[in-house]
């Protein structure tokens, strides 16, 4: 079986932010996209508000900005934001009724597992969002999965709210277990060898995620972030360097590639 | 759409191309599927820069957001010569406009050996050459300086019969005198502007650059109004045509772009926000003035 | 407020001076009463550009607003030099800070006079050379070519012991190499940079301008990277310390500039959004790094 | 009797919008200045918003924008506006509670007239706003005075609700006199020559203003506009050539200026 995602419509939409909510420290925004395809798991889109795109923090934002899709209804996509800068600033001041740009949905996303194993979903931060999406889709697929996810303190663990019943870490200790998610990951390995693994999260998680699992010849899907400007392989500017020694640009080669085609999942320019 | 214009021989539909390196047909095509081709925005499709050897490009990352705009430090990643006329050109040949490749070498030798090569193929309509290219020697870009712009246009210009279109460098004192050296030496068309050099700090380390190339371009509406300054010096010394861009991001930029002197328009920066911006821009353009 | 700084033999109590042209502490005086003597925002304080002869300046419009900042073309209204003596110096003298007076001349024989008139002023603290003024000859700006500003220092700065300030032009195609003639002719101290040659289209009247004076200057945020890659190509070739500008608005940007290799700043066109900005950006400045 | 302003107070203050009204195709915006000096009338302020000051049309607003008072009551300024680009576009959209910088009262105002003449204050479009503090003042100062004010239709003929009692004109009739409010001013100065004028609106107006006062030697004070980045005199920008040849910055000679000091009061850039 392998997921295959339909081509995204040419051209950004206008599309009518119908509901925004709160998990703690991430703010949720739901489109109604109706034109456009299902995305698949792992799958992004490109957001600007139509309004206001630019006054923020040296005079930013400017380019649209990449988002994991947190959940898919028909007509309606889900995004799980994080407020680090000017693009996210302005997209979680959107109130019901506003409108965004939206490209997408764009880039390869996760691929379901062999018959017969188990997925692993192993995340952080707004790196949660693409799992809760993948979640859905292995649930309605039949297969089996565990999500871990892991965070900095409390009102980042709110975001767990978003899966269905995630194993939670948190750097603190406020709630879960206290202590890096990647400590759940090794242990859920050593019970069940024969899992695959999908992750998502600040390039130091994902790096850690990659080398437990290469060590452990575990195959894992992991979904890249990168600076991006275009998000349709345009721009040439979203690239990571690969195991082979050429780089690949994330928005048309990625986000989700096979760990085993990286040396590092460290990224230079993401995260925070 | 009306607005049909001709271009050194070019017959266009409409007057607004891409700039080079903004827009990757191909990559678009598997993103959008065959609805790009039905619904192509630009009148000519302008590759990426090619050069004589492949190129990785720079380490990332590649790309910085500032006000109005954006610095890049991409690197001119691209096949080779030979790379790109077995791999793309097939590709961007089907596309259902003119193809104009841009081609740059640091030496005469190798601009002549990109001419020859792109000069021989049919589909390929004209050719751009980027002489932002520093001179190995002073470190200066080559079309910095009208005497050296001039010299290596004289051993490029006899090797092709198609257009030929020189793509200026904004970082030098006098852009018109460049022009002037240009048209003098036999090139078809001038097109500006490129990037503006600029430089991003990094957030932690001090001192250090953002971008791992060091160095970056800077494009978008911030260098808007430093393009028509120089588009409108050009357009008072030369007779060739002028593809203006920098910047633009609707059909009044373009038309101003035009009245300041320029023939047809370039969009780059603002496809990145839009990929239907060409198309859009040319739509504007077309309606009357207000 | 720490920060305290060496400039030139200047003791600046921080290292936040304002760009010439962007703030007129006489005016500002009249409208804000003695508070701004109390709080003064820069430590020091640079004049407006002063010519030989009084000059009206360019007729209106004299600015235009872009992206991340303006385009202005005011012409360098000024009383000249006997009026500035007679009428500015003494309100200027009274100032809490050291007073630096930018001048400027079309020919050398211009610009010694000046700083002959200057330098016996003893309440001036520092000369600062603009050159950003087009040979007559030419009409490239003198400071976009080295032979040139070399030939002109050489006759400037034995006139005078004050310190030299020279203000380059970011419209050259290599500052660095100008301001390595700069200090190799005796200058004290490089400023830059000034605004992006830059041009506004008129709303009604196509391919007209829309400033009085034609095209104007580029400041502001959008040129603030632009200024940091001059800033750092010079400071890479240089000892003498650099005055760096464009675009600063806050204490990250100052210290941006001060991290790419200048010894202290200056603010223009934020000082128009908050005449305070000197003050502020110093404060945020000597706040420790995050 | 002179009215005399006060210095303004060094530096933006940081202001929050008490309350926001409509007057047709105008708004109002009342901001709660409670530590600035009276303002009197004719003086303005530069405004920008605090948050999202950018990101409208061309990227723009980015330099703060004069406007004129309106009205003030004791710790309390309103201002007129009109949405003509994406300035005022954003002022525009500030809600109660919003903040905005303000830095002023900025500029030379009104002086009264001679003790027994009569004030004419004419205007049109927002050139009503110095008109109505004109008027507060007058009336405070026990002097007769008559409000004339030209508008383009009857949405903004709405704001004629802002004076007292004003005599009213529209370029469509739609309100008042059908034609243009200068010819009301030609009547008004036949009753009474002896009269003393006030004005403010779009260059047009004030020009046949100025040409009117001239011709009948009747002394006219005119509010001017101009282009303007700073409004304290620092930038030489808003400049416009007086009779004696030379260029006064309205923003610190004005902008209220003698209309004898003027050959023309046709603003290069300014208006719309
Ligand atoms: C495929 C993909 C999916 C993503 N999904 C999500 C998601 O679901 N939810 C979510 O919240 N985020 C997601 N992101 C991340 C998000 O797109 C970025 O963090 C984005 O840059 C945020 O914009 P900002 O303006 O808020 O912050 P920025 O100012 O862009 O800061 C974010 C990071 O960008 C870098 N940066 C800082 N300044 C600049 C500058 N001037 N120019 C360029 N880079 C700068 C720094 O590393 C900084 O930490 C995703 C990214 C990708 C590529
Ligand atoms: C002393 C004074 C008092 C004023 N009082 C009021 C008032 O009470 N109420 C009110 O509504 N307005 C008032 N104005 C006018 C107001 O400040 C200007 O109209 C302001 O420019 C509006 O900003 P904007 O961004 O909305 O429109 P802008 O885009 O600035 O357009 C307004 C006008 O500015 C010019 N313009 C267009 N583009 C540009 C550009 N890029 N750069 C520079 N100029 C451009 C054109 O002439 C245009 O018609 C006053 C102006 C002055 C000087
Ligand atoms: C990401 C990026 C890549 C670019 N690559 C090239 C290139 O390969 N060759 C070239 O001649 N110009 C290149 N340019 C410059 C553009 O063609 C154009 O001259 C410049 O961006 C100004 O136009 P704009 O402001 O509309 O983007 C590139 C610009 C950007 C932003
Ligand atoms: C309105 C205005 C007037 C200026 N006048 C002068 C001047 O008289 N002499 C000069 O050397 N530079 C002048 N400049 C340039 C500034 O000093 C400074 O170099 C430039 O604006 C970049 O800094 P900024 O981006 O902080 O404004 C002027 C700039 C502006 C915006
Ligand atoms: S974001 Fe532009 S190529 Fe990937
Ligand atoms: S607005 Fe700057 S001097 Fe008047």
């Amino acid at each position: 079986m392998t997921w295959t995602a339909a081509s995204a419509p040419l051209g950004r939409r206008r599309i009518t932010v119908s509901d925004r909510r709160t998990y703690g420290a991430y703010g949720v925004l739901v489109l109604a996209d109706t034109n456009g395809p299902d995305p698949q798991p792992g799958q992004f889109y490109m957001l600007a508000a139509v309004e206001r795109w630019g006054g923020g923090a040296d005079e930013r934002p400017f380019l649209p900005r990449a988002l994991s899709v947190l959940r898919a209804e028909p007509g309606r996509a889900h995004f799980m934001l994080e407020d680090v800068g000017p693009g996210t600033d302005r997209l979680l001041e959107l109130a019901v009724g506003d409108d965004v740009w939206l490209l997408g949905p764009l880039g390869q996303g996760f691929q379901p597992p062999e018959e017969g194993r188990r997925a692993i979903l192993c995340g952080g931060g707004v790196g949660t969002a693409p799992l809760a999406i993948l979640e859905d889709a292995l649930r309605a697929a039949g297969t089996a999965s565990v999500a871990l996810l892991g965070f900095r303190d409390a009102p980042h663990a709110q975001g767990a709210a978003l899966l269905g019943d995630p194993r939670v870490a948190t750097d603190d200790g406020s709630v879960g277990h206290h202590g890096r998610v990647t400590e759940l990951l090794s242990a859920e390995l050593d019970a069940d060898p024969h899992a695959v693994v999908y992750s998502c999260g600040p390039p130091p998680m994902l790096e850690a995620v990659r080398a437990i699992c290469e060590a452990r010849g575990v195959p894992a899907q992991l979904a890249l972030e990168s600076g991006m400007a275009c998000g349709f392989g345009a721009c040439y500017g979203c690239v990571v360097p690969t195991r082979d020694g050429s780089y690949i640009r994330v928005c048309v080669d990625g986000p989700v590639v096979d760990a085993d085609r990286l040396d590092t999942a460290l990224v230079a320019g993401a995260g925070h | 759409m009306s607005g049909a214009v001709d271009f050194c021989g070019l017959a266009l539909e409409h007057p607004v191309i891409n700039a080079s390196g903004t827009f990757d047909a191909i990559a678009a095509q598997r993103v959008f599927g065959d609805a790009l081709l039905a619904d192509f925005p630009f009148s000519a499709f302008v590759s990426k820069t090619i050069t004589l050897e492949p190129r990785a490009g720079n380490p990332p990352p590649r790309i910085y957001e500032v006000a109005g705009g954006m610095i890049n430090s991409i690197g001119l990643p691209n096949r080779g010569l030979a790379g790109y006329l077995e791999h793309d050109l097939p590709s961007l040949a089907a596309l259902p406009v003119p193809l104009i490749v841009n081609v740059m070498g640091s030496v005469a030798d190798e601009v002549v050996q990109l001419v020859e090569a792109v000069d021989a193929r049919a589909e390929i309509a004209a050719i751009e050459l980027n002489v932002s290219c520093p001179n190995v020697k002073t470190g200066l870009d080559i079309g910095a300086d009208p005497d050296e712009l001039a010299r290596l246009l004289a051993a490029v210009r006899p090797r092709t019969r198609k257009p030929l279109i020189v793509k200026l460098t904004p970082n030098t004192a006098d852009v018109a005198r460049v022009a002037v050296a240009a048209e003098a030496s036999g090139a078809d068309a001038v097109s500006l502007i490129n990037t503006l050099r600029a430089f991003a700090a990094h957030s932690t380390r001090p001192g250090a650059p953002w971008l791992g190339g060091g160095t970056g371009g800077q494009s978008g509406p911030a260098v808007r109004h430093v393009a028509l300054a120089q588009i409108a010096a050009v357009a008072r010394r030369v007779t060739i045509p002028i593809v203006g861009m920098g910047g633009i991001q609707n059909g009044r930029h373009a038309r101003e772009a035009l009245d300041a002197g320029a023939c047809i328009v370039a969009v780059g920066t603002e496809s990145f926000r839009d990929p239907l911006a060409g198309q859009r821009i040319a739509r504007e353009l077309a309606a009357p003035r207000v």
